[in-house]
């Protein structure tokens, strides 16, 4: 193993703690949240180097409740309310990964990450590089992310870009609950700094199954959500939701056979799995909730652009929230920034008549 | 203990109180309130402990009756966004019940018409003495288009209005701290005689901005109040898991400027500390940090549910020392208030207040055509 | 006026300082970082609300020397030497702005302003959006950026597209010492929060003659370096240079006549510019020293791809440094990473041939 | 002043002086040295000042020699890299030199078997301590594929390697800072009985990362020492535009645990200082901030011109205070040291720097086709 541990770290077991409160084999529905604190509370008891450490994430069980139960089940060493620094959570974080634990931070807000960028760019993303292979960072990061629940412009952010464009990094952004569950624990296993995004509109919202056991998603390979032939959409997050209803709707409509493609993983991004969907239908929309420059949508469009050139029927075109600081707290604003399915729908017709 | 000084006094802070008696006359000390903290270490205390406040401080009975008349009113309306918020008709409320009483008395111990302040979502009494009036909190509370402070563009709780020096904030705790130091840089360079007051929890206090500014304040004796509402609380994290030491104020010594202990449930207490670091400013001497001692009476948010890190006792003993009763009981004991004028006022506050409430109710929202403007400056 | 001041302010003035060590009116060829230094140190003379703040601006006149006498000039109140802290820098000059200054940061390194991503993302960006108009935030934040000069991993980064990716912000990137002058002059009467990135390798390589007296350059308009017919080249910062030594080799092997464009505003982009071009030549090739996914060469690529997709004759392709922390600092690894014009002008024979 | 204690004296950081008398007996504090900080306002001194070292510290003559030889061997290191720098034979150097005794003296407090340093580009001596040979850091500074520390993809100083628990480091200031609280929590986690320690310079101690560093530590009292090597300077910018406070240890009682000042330039009162920080965090009681007063007597790096910000006069006093000479002198004094012993160890140096020197000459460079490996885990 290529890892790097200063002293012999305690290896994983599945012995390590009496397994309570277990699911029901067959649980058919799962809410997203419920299968994120299942699977961060079964990888504790799989795991004694898997700790979590966050504002809040102890008493109150974080502030979505995500880590609810935890202090109680893991004891304060594993499960710790950090002081209100960013900085210095993701920089603990660091320290802790480098001798030996597998931590998982919490950052409360997408929206609150800025201050812990310098550790995250600069630090987690480069240690490996840097040191030609000598240490390594595997540090998870969660964060609820994403719009629509009127968190206005500090409860709402989708800045996964800025992460998909720091090299060492990994960035996975689960849309349902199985996912979320096969991606974190993938997360949590790997050896490098995986940004993990959680859209906070779904915790309750959306439900399905999870499969039960050892289930792992690997990073990057994209989830083909519904095939077709006429038209590819490609989207990740909540926006996976909306494109769906989008795409039932103008099939309804019009008879066309929609491809949807939820990239699940940002970086590394499944190139081959969009690019041969964008050779096979001709027509892509690429649909993000964040702002349009430099993000997901424009890196997924060039992509497509390159290399599917000659196999294109119409110009691949994005959907992706004005520029303008996300978002506005009055509904009547929220819902005019917000990307959503009618929005989607309104741009897949356009381009499916092209 | 709690009353040791170690560092040298300073005579400008301590001055402040020269018209009372040092002789502590009013109740417990919220230092000493029950507070779940996981034990008591035993602490070094740096920073200077104000006195109780006594009497009237030198203050008319006019200014004292003005003084309690913003607390109420914060507290009034405070109380009325939960109920509205309860009723389902506000999405969304930040309060500041339990604070008031000290961010009344900072905020009075200010030049209102030069001073600039720079508010945390708690806020609001600090804000309402500023100038913001119930009916522009409510129009945010409601997130109508004519909410001044940003177009209902931000939560409520957002403070902010340029022309009456209440400085625009974020979401993102602890930021505004720098601006302070940058406002009182350019009021130094510019010759304005402004003093800058920032207000945070002790929370804030644990982020590298706090330091930053602190910092880059004391190395160029900035005419600038930090000023800490230290509910013992951020979110649901106890002072304990925040912060090895037990005062926020005890940090200034490592800044080069003094910090000041006080009451924050005693508003004239507050007003003295202020007004004493406001003169400090002014005299160029730099900057203070004063720690008011505070509780909030309410979750954190409306969203919040505290009983999972608060006992209703802890709460309970600390409602019993609210700046609010203590304020008015005060006012009673010197004259300045009595049953007839409190009714009065009581009557005056809930006019004001359900006149805000039906103004904003009426009021339209932001036409959504707007959403997109004032990204940047239009030509 | 829509700007807000708490109080009068100083009003701009040409009569506040004489004017010592004039430059001869024509003067020929002036060093990129001599119109920098010049423009500056102008702007200050004629405005006193314009100060400077940063590490070692002051008695060290700046690592690479802009500020150069700076603190003589201007006294310690306007070149200000601050502590080692860039949130706290950026902070209080957000603070400044707020209070009547003009406040033009520098930021030693644009490798070294993660810590500031905070205050310039999420206060500077917003105050004017947040407040609805009430508020804002003219700053103006310098700093040098990109490699070529073996400053290894921190001190070579091209982290322009985060801040693109960011609504509330203006980045302008000028390739040329007249556009030093010309932009920057623009960016600090502007009232909007502007990062000014100064490509270090340029500062004392690259020299060119430069308007005289009041010459400013609008943001958000490209530069034609060159016009041409069968294929254009887009970018920006010193690979503009690199894409001019680029053309004109494959020019001469070839007899194709290339475009060349110069972004010089990354944000407000010139899409018109950008646009007009691809549908002129019908061959893009978009260039950027920095890593490649939701970068700025990603952005045009995508807005090509959606603005003239009738008018491509080969796919937009980007020349971009690879996925990999830049830089290393051995000069063969160093190479191994860095854009230059071979890697450009090997881009642009494939496409020129497609 | 500079003997004033007024935090509760640390019985275990004074216990190590036990040995020897605490009357002074060497010269002039490196405080007292000129510095052109601009005025002296005096300040209150909330850390311990460490004594003087006397004697031999109760370490064997063996142990004593085997220090002084890492500190002559840094710094004839340093000077060949200076050397090479000026020939045009290594493209970048940054300097140790005026530092080399503090870091000695500290990287030897420390368990070289299980501990873990976290240095800063000024580390040379502290690294060679820890395991680095004069042959790593010459492969770095030439930029030459057999580099252990990154391959030669970071620039020179950069000091790491896992083996030896010298955790690799950036070049943003004081990020490495969190990683040793995080490190430390680790070790109290795990029961290792690992102290991290890590350095910086008093420049980066303006960062917020310090200070969140800095107070996570003190709430959970890790196993954790900060080394500030102040050096006055931060690149052009003194100490009195850095901070408005002399001394960056008296910000540790902010964060609820003991700030430490000592005399850089005496190895054995570093060495104390930092063993009893060492014992504290072994025993559970928590983080020690022990700030060394340095001074750098080359310019920040190659690419730098100190005579813009620093007086020749005030170079030339503080090189008379070098803790190299002044290790040689209290070696010679106690009888560990002479003549003979001396011209030995300089010959063993020289031929140890030669020869490192040689092998990185000859070494080849990195292979280009290797610039885009281990960005992530290889399968
Ligand atoms: C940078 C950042 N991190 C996290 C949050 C989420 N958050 C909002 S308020 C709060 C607690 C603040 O506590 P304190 O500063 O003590 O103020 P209080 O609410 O107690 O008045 C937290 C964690 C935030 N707004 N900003
Ligand atoms: C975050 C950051 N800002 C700026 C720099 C540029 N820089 C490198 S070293 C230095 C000065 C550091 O001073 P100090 O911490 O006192 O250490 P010293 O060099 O004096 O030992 C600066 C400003 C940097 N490396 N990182
Ligand atoms: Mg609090
Ligand atoms: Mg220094």
């Amino acid at each position: 193993m290529k890892g790097y541990k200063m002293v012999q770290a305690p290896q994983r077991s599945t012995l390590t703690r009496p397994r309570a409160d277990p699911k029901p084999d067959d649980a058919p529905q799962t809410s997203f949240i419920d299968a994120i604190h299942d699977t961060l509370r079964d990888e504790m008891r799989a795991d004694e180097r898997v700790l979590i450490l966050g504002e809040d994430v102890g008493r109150r069980g974080g502030v979505f409740r995500v880590t609810a139960g935890f202090l109680d089940e893991f004891g304060d060493e594993r499960v710790l309310d950090t002081p209100l620094a960013e900085s210095g959570i993701i920089g603990s974080a660091i320290g802790m990964a480098l001798n030996g634990l597998r931590p998982v931070a919490e950052i409360q807000f997408l929206d609150f990450i800025h201050p812990a960028m310098d550790q995250i760019m600069n630090e987690a993303a480069r240690i490996r590089y840097r040191s030609n292979n000598d240490f390594q960072c595997p540090i998870v990061i969660r964060a609820p992310f994403g719009g629509g629940i009127h968190g206005a412009l500090y409860h709402s952010q989708s800045i996964e870009a800025v992460f998909v464009h720091t090299p060492g990094l990994k960035v996975v952004v689960p849309a349902t609950p199985a996912d979320a569950k096969g991606l974190l624990r993938t997360a949590i296993r790997d050896d490098d700094p995986v940004l993990y995004l959680e859209h906070k509109k779904m915790y309750r919202l959306i439900k399905g199954p999870v499969p039960v056991g050892d289930y792992d998603v690997p990073l990057g390979q994209a989830r083909i959500v519904q095939e077709g032939t006429d038209a590819t959409i490609v989207t990740y997050g909540m926006m996976v939701h909306e494109a769906q209803k989008a795409a039932a709707e103008v099939a309804q409509e019009t008879g066309a056979s929609i491809e949807l493609i939820d990239l699940r993983s940002l970086k590394p991004l499944d190139e081959a799995t969009v690019v041969d969907s964008a050779k096979k239908t001709g027509k892509v929309l690429v649909v993000t909730e964040a702002n349009g420059p430099c993000s997901v949508a424009s890196e997924v469009a060039a992509l497509i652009g390159e290399q599917a050139f000659a196999w294109l029927d119409a110009p691949v075109t994005r959907v992706a929230a004005p520029d303008v600081p996300a978002m506005p707290f009055s509904p009547p604003l929220e819902h005019a920034f917000l990307v959503d399915a009618a929005k989607i729908a309104a741009a897949l017709r356009r381009l499916i008549s092209f | 203990m709690a009353t040791e000084t170690t560092s040298a006094p300073d005579k400008a802070v301590q001055g402040a109180f020269e018209a009372g008696s040092t002789t502590p006359t009013n109740g417990v000390s919220p230092v000493h309130l029950p507070l779940h903290q996981g034990g008591g270490t035993v602490q070094t205390l740096s920073a200077t402990v104000e006195p109780p406040s006594t009497g009237d401080a030198g203050l008319s009975h006019d200014s004292l009756r003005e003084l309690y008349s913003y607390v109420a009113l914060a507290r009034a309306l405070d109380e009325r966004m939960w109920q509205l918020n309860r009723a389902g008709r506000a999405p969304f409320v930040v309060s500041g019940q339990g604070h008031e009483a000290a961010q009344v008395g900072a905020a009075f111990a200010l030049d209102r018409d030069k001073d600039v302040v720079l508010p945390y979502y708690r806020d609001l009494a600090l804000s309402l003495v500023f100038g913001l009036t119930a009916e522009d909190v409510m129009m945010a509370a409601l997130a109508r288009a004519p909410d001044p402070t940003s177009g209902a563009r931000q939560m409520p709780a957002h403070y902010g209005s340029a022309a009456r020096r209440i400085i625009t904030g974020s979401s993102p705790v602890a930021t505004q701290i720098p601006h302070a130091t940058g406002i009182a840089y350019a009021a130094k360079l510019r010759g304005t005689g402004q003093v800058a007051l920032t207000c945070f929890g002790e929370g804030g206090a644990s982020k590298g901005d706090f330091h930053e500014a602190c910092n880059f304040a004391g190395v160029h004796k900035l005419p600038v109040i930090f000023f800490c509402e230290n509910n013992h609380y951020a979110i649901s994290v106890p002072r304990a898991l925040q912060m090895a030491i037990e005062h926020v104020a005890d940090r200034a010594e490592g800044y080069g400027f003094p910090g000041v202990i006080v009451d924050g449930t005693d508003l004239l207490a507050v007003h003295g500390a202020v007004k004493a670091a406001a003169e400090r400013a002014r005299r160029g001497e730099g900057p203070t940090l004063v720690e008011a001692k505070v509780y909030r009476f309410h979750p954190h948010t409306s969203d919040d549910d505290d009983r999972a890190y608060r006992s209703p006792d802890e709460v309970k003993a600390w409602k019993a020392h609210d700046g609010l009763a203590r304020f008015e009981t005060r006012l009673r004991d010197i004259g300045a208030l009595d049953d007839e004028r409190l009714a009065a006022l009581k009557t005056r506050i809930n006019a004001e207040v359900d006149a805000a409430t039906d103004a904003a109710e009426q009021a339209p929202f932001p036409d959504p055509a707007t959403f997109d403007r004032h990204v940047y400056a239009e030509p």
